[in-house]
């Protein structure tokens, strides 16, 4: 069974003990809310300021005049979890700092968003065989949205993980409900 | 003048100050956007958009609030939820009751009752707005303390620090300008400024108190808590009060620090820059110190001098965006240095000059 | 034997001038650096929003996906499998890139081929981008120069780790960017759409 | 003894020595292509050229002969130059396709070129085309564009496979090694030409674009595809899993043995490492319990089985009613920890190693031996001497074909290479509770009531005796397959589980106690038999004339 087909299975099956607004599929009221809803959301995605490694410095690039990140209204860096959308993970995550990235990431309040920045972030990268040190992707720790690859990954790329976590968001159903985050096999 | 009528009016400015205020409040998240962006040649904030308009991305502003609304409120382990809850409310209450004594125009005259533009013209409004400014904190110190975690706590001891530090210097470096007016009454201090100097100078504040009006500002800004002196908060480094807050309840924090910029600009407009004062305008008209007049009807005259104070609160509001987007954050120990050893002996030489000046004119 | 120089830190430090220490002469140079900005950028913004091009924008920003920041040509960008002039792939699976990858996201499975004059060819060719550090290392040692690194393409995401692992198929059909031309590709969309 | 100085250094060789021999022994390598220890000297190859004071050329080092007072120099300005000269013709027809040759990364032109290469060729004409990828018999694979003309090929099948399949054809620019018409190379040592060939020419079909070679680890191990023991090389992929179709081990290479094997390994042994991942291997234990089929198990249920039923079945039937088959398949440690064991832990009499003679056994008179069994000498001294009965497999299959016995443990493979599995079916029906210790599934897995999966000699650590008593050390070149453990470690388990003393866990530990118990392996550890073996018969026979 592809990954579509389970999707919507376990959505049909979500659906049956949902309240009765949900029971009857999309109404004209609930679609319309959504999409107020994830409009405002993908328009003001407030990512918390942290960086783990060299990417931090290329988000900084993004961030900065030439790229601009808060063309997309993400310029409103968080320095706290509480207040913010989006983690991105940009950087190498080593062990120690594993632990500290999943607890950020669980004190952010839903709806949150994990974009994993660049090879370290996503498997490791160089330190993939041979760095004992470093977590092999942050997908083991927490829920990646969205990865971005690159080593750093240039500000284009970040702009364009970032719409992706938009186009993400865009999609999403049901009042809040996030899809089903994507987690590694 | 009826009691209906004096209610009604009431209502009216109420509704009027606060919308100015709130609206205000709001357009300024837009500001520091794209003030920011246009001074480090950024864009700023243009992509969210309603049917295709993007209208430079003041729909941000509309996208912020409404994901603000929808996310999680988070709410910690503390035994204070009440007053964690509390907390936000009052430091936005407080900022906005103090407009209820900030004058924004001279009086207009309905149906041959004579209104003054000023929610409440309270003779003592100076310590009207000092006592509201000084409540508060307690909005900051409570937020810290019940958040229940030691970096919040930590936060709102700083804020009270700072806080207590330059409410000294905010009142002392007034106490020229009190001298000067010999009113606390704000409308009285506006009118006072609407005479010349040598003929030609507007009495305004700053003029006569150049650096009461730099010991003020410094004060002033020092009080809403924005950079430079944004130790309480610290956001990239040392984590302010409102750490453990989310949602619209970090926003009450955020729209109350803009509520209170905007009553600092309306303070320094209403103090040094001739409140609603139009330079040369009087009751009936331009009368230019060269001699020409130009007459006007009071309606035109009364809405040019609201113009005039909003666009002079516009302006304040705008430098201190400026200086915010300027300036680096003070070391903590800078700041108490600023504050008791420089701005403190400052403001009480100013004083204590002003008082002799004002002595010796006055024999 | 010369004297041994003993550098005090605050010896290289500037000491600050009066009217430096005194803060408000520097706080309104500042000022008036970052109002010049906004002044200048403001103007500059108002003359464009009523049509008047200027040379000069408002801004350093390159409005990202409509407009494009010009790479250099020896950007190392997305990597691409070159093809014979029949269509088939460069590649004979020597496995140097393999070898060298420092990240170790190539895999390449050999097979033979009936064609003595080929004889071997890769029967998968998976590069994972999300391993993949970019270093140009594989280019290097490619002795056909099958794999390059010209195809322009920064911007790489996904939405799932599988959907980061490019296969032959997909290598093989990037085009080079001096083909390509600044049009974008939607090589991201496809990823979206997985 | 001529004395010769290389290089200022100074030796005593014997008369008759070469200078690339006398060279070797001073630790200097002179490049060589043609010349191979194993083969007569053909000289053609040129490469080896060195400077000999007072002859007025360069002369080649593999077939100057030491005289003494010689002063030979090999690495001067005229050496060096000689020798990019002769790279550039050696390469004027070689093709570039290093890419897909399976020699790169092992191959000495390539190294040779590296070091003396003059990087910038001065030919200017084409190079000719000639046969590629031409397979000349079942395992060897002919690129004669690569072929440099050393004819060490040539002098292998003439010399030592004695076959003559091989010859240079065409003259001039145009000779070209090919087979004889009509002939196919699939003698018995045939995978040795692509040993012996210096460049691509001659390349493993079986190896063919499965790995690299610079992603193989080698071990150090002993064939155990009959009683000659050879001693050989495992290469193993273990850096790659997604090349050699996913499996570990890659191939196997002779290791040079002048007392077993010298270079040579037969095709036989050569392909035999796929036995250790093949599909058939036994990945995990089957145990059938009471009422019900034969099922995949864990090791607690399969050991707690193995306990149970035989405690039962002995408990019911006495051990006289028991007996073992241990085959001479097993490493020395394995004999000893099953006697260990069986024989004096659980007192069973009737423990069998003597199997009938292999049907398809071969003999030649190079290496192959017709006794397919790695150590049967090992396996008389350990299982057979010590007790009297000393009963063969034979007569232990009879019994259980009669019905006599009712527990028998089958330790190792080598029954399936005696007797048809029909006849195995027939003898073992009777046996009640039959506990198998194999490395393969068969017919023996299949009537077994516990199946436990056990390691090939590529898993695990140990030494065996050759036919002629030499004890050599083979080392673990790969993780066990599947579940499957080493024997040692089974068995002592399975004696915890008993109350019994067993070896110990270790195959050095254990040697060292077989050492402490059996005679002919006393003094013997695992560092003084080293790499190449030590023959402890000779010792014993020395020391008796002395």
């Amino acid at each position: 069974m592809s990954k579509t087909q389970t999707e919507i299975k376990i959505r049909e099956k979500a659906e049956q003990t949902l309240p009765l607004e949900g029971r009857h599929g999309n109404n004209v009221i609930i679609t319309s809310v959504d999409k107020v809803l994830s409009w405002a959301r993908q328009s003001s995605v407030w990512p918390m300021s942290f960086g783990l490694a060299c990417c931090a410095i290329e988000m900084m690039a993004t961030a900065a005049g030439r790229f601009d990140i808060d063309r997309f209204g993400m310029g409103v860096m968080r320095a706290s979890p509480r207040q913010s959308d989006l983690m991105i993970v940009a950087g190498t995550v080593t062990m120690k700092m594993a632990l500290r990235v999943k607890k950020l990431y669980e004190q952010m309040p839903e709806p949150k968003y994990v974009l994993s920045m660049g090879s370290c972030a996503t498997c490791g990268g160089p330190y993939w065989k041979h760095g004992y040190h470093v977590l092999k992707g942050v997908d083991q720790i927490v829920p990646v949205d969205v990865y971005v690859a690159g080593c750093p990954p240039r500000p284009e790329a970040l702009l364009e993980g970032l719409m992706m976590i938009q186009e993400k968001i865009k999609r999403e159903e049901m009042l809040g409900k996030k899809l089903a985050p994507v987690m590694a096999a | 003048m009826s009691a209906g009528m004096e209610i009604g009016a009431a209502v009216g400015k109420t509704i009027f100050i606060v919308m100015f205020a709130l609206s205000l409040g709001g357009l300024l998240t837009w500001v520091e956007r794209k003030q920011s962006a246009v001074m480090q040649d950024r864009i700023g904030a243009n992509r969210a958009s309603i049917l295709g308009f993007r209208v430079w991305g003041l729909f941000h502003i509309i996208a912020d609030a409404v994901k603000m609304f929808t996310k999680e409120d988070f709410v910690p382990d503390t035994p204070h939820k009440f007053i964690h809850a509390l907390a936000p409310v009052l430091s936005i209450f407080f900022a906005l009751l103090s407009f209820a004594v900030i004058p924004f125009g001279s009086s207009i005259v309905i149906a041959g009752q004579s209104i003054g533009l000023q929610v409440a013209d309270v003779n003592v409004g100076i310590l009207f707005i000092f006592a509201m400014m000084s409540v508060a904190v307690y909005g900051v110190v409570l937020a810290g303390w019940s958040s229940n975690n030691n970096y919040s706590l930590l936060g709102g001891v700083r804020a009270t620090a700072q806080m207590i530090s330059y409410e000294i210097t905010f009142g002392l470096t007034l106490v020229g300008v009190i001298m000067i007016f010999q009113t606390l009454s704000l409308q009285e201090i506006v009118r006072a400024q609407g005479g010349l100097l040598f003929g030609f100078l507007p009495m305004w504040g700053v003029f006569l108190q150049p650096l009461g009006f730099l010991l003020f500002m410094t004060a002033a800004i020092a009080e809403t808590k924005r950079i430079p002196f944004d130790i309480p908060e610290g956001e990239s480094e040392i984590i302010g009060f409102f750490l453990e807050y989310s949602s619209m309840k970090f926003g009450m924090f955020m729209f109350a620090d803009f509520i209170e910029q905007i009553l600092v600009a309306s303070m320094v407009t209403t103090f040094f820059f001739g409140g609603w004062q139009v330079p040369y305008l009087g009751d009936g008209g331009f009368v230019f110190p060269w001699g020409s007049t130009i007459d006007m009807n009071t309606w035109l005259v009364e809405s040019l001098r609201v113009i005039s104070f909003v666009l002079k609160v516009s302006f304040f509001c705008w430098l201190q965006m400026l200086i915010r987007w300027t300036l680096p954050r003070f070391r903590f120990d800078q700041l108490m240095n600023l504050g008791w050893k420089i701005l403190l002996p400052l403001s009480l030489a100013n004083a204590l000059v002003t008082a002799i000046i004002v002595l010796w004119i006055g024999r | 034997m010369g004297t041994v120089r003993v550098i005090n830190v605050s010896e290289r430090r500037r000491v600050l001038t009066f009217w430096e220490r005194i803060y408000l002469p520097e706080v309104w140079r500042g000022l008036v650096l970052t109002a010049r900005h906004f002044f200048v950028n403001l103007w500059r913004h108002t003359l464009r929003l009523f049509g008047v091009k200027s040379a000069l924008p408002g801004a350093a920003t390159y409005q990202y996906p409509e407009v494009r920041r010009p790479q250099s040509p020896r950007l190392r960008t997305l990597h691409r499998l070159a093809k014979r002039p029949d269509g088939t792939p460069r590649c004979v699976a020597c496995m140097m890139c393999e070898t060298v990858c420092p990240a170790f996201c190539i895999k390449i499975v050999a097979e033979e081929v009936d064609d003595p004059n080929i004889e071997k060819r890769p029967k998968s060719f998976d590069i994972d981008i999300g391993r993949c550090v970019f270093c140009g290392f594989c280019v290097e040692a490619c002795p056909e120069d099958a794999i390059r690194m010209d195809t322009g393409i920064t911007e790489i995401g996904a939405l799932s780790r599988e959907g980061m692992v490019l296969n032959i198929d997909t290598l093989l059909s990037l085009p080079p960017k001096s083909e390509r031309g600044d049009k974008p590709v939607d090589f991201l969309q496809q990823q979206l759409v997985q | 003894m001529p004395k010769v100085t290389i290089d200022d250094l100074t030796i005593d060789v014997p008369a008759g020595t070469t200078v690339i021999q006398a060279a070797e022994k001073l630790g200097i390598y002179i490049p060589r292509y043609c010349y191979h220890p194993g083969l007569s000297i053909a000289g053609s190859c040129r490469m080896c050229l060195v400077e000999i004071e007072k002859a007025p050329k360069l002369q080649i080092a593999c077939y100057t002969f030491v005289t003494e007072g010689m002063i030979v120099r090999t690495t001067t300005e005229k050496v060096i130059v000689a020798r990019q000269a002769i790279l550039e013709f050696l390469l004027a027809n070689h093709p570039l396709d290093c890419p897909v040759c399976d020699q790169a990364g092992e191959c000495k032109l390539q190294e040779f070129y590296m070091q003396f290469g003059q990087y910038d060729s001065t030919l200017l004409e084409n190079k000719l085309k000639k046969h590629k990828a031409m397979p000349i018999g079942p395992h060897i694979m002919l690129d004669s564009e690569r072929c440099i003309l050393c004819s060490r090929c040539v002098r292998f099948v003439d010399e030592v496979s004695k076959t003559h399949e091989l010859g240079i054809f065409n003259r001039g620019d145009h000779s070209e090694l090919l087979p004889v018409k009509g002939v196919t190379v699939d003698n018995p040592y045939s995978g040795c030409l692509a040993d012996v060939c210096p460049v691509g020419a001659l390349t493993d079909r079986d190896f063919r674009f499965k790995v690299r070679v610079w992603y193989l680890d080698k071990t150090e191990s002993v064939c155990h595809g009959c009683s000659r023991g050879c001693n050989i090389e495992i290469h193993a992929n273990r850096r790659r899993s997604h090349h050699n179709d996913g499996k570990l081990v890659a191939r196997l290479k002779p290791r040079f043995n002048g007392e077993v094997n010298g270079h040579w390994m037969c095709d036989a042994g050569r392909y035999s490492y796929k036995r250790f991942e093949s599909e058939d291997r036994l990945l995990q234990p089957l145990v059938r319990l009471t009422g019900k089929g034969q099922e995949k198990a864990d090791w607690t249920l399969a050991l707690s089985q193995v306990d149970e039923q035989v405690t039962h079945q002995i408990g019911r039937t006495g051990v006289a009613a028991a007996a073992v088959i241990a085959t001479p398949d097993l490493s020395n440690e394995e004999l000893y920890a099953v006697r260990r064991l069986f024989m004096q832990g659980m007192k069973i009499e009737k423990i069998a190693h003597r199997c009938p003679a292999d049907p398809n056994g071969v003999e030649d008179n190079l290496l192959r031996k017709s006794d397919t069994f790695a150590n049967t000498y090992g396996a008389g001294l350990i299982i057979g001497a010590p007790h009297t009965a000393d009963p063969t497999v034979e007569t232990i299959l009879e019994a259980a074909g009669a019905g006599k016995l009712k527990t028998l443990f089958i330790v190792g493979d080598g029954l399936l290479s005696r007797y048809s599995a029909d006849v195995l079916r027939e003898k073992l029906k009777n046996v009640e509770t039959l506990i198998t210790i194999q490395t393969h599934g068969s017919v023996l897995t299949e009537l077994a009531t516990v199946a436990l999966p056990m390691t090939t000699f590529a898993e695990t650590d140990g030494t065996i005796c050759n036919s002629e008593g030499r004890v050599q050390h083979f080392d673990q070149a790969i993780p066990p397959v599947g579940q499957s453990r080493p024997l040692l470690e089974m068995l002592v388990d399975l004696a915890n589980r008993w109350e019994l003393k067993a070896a110990p866990r270790l195959p050095e530990s254990c040697f060292a106690e077989l050492a402490g118990n059996v005679e002919y392996f006393s003094g013997l550890t695992y560092s003084k038999i080293g790499d190449a073996g030590v023959n402890p018969s000779r010792r014993s026979a020395a020391t008796a004339t002395a």
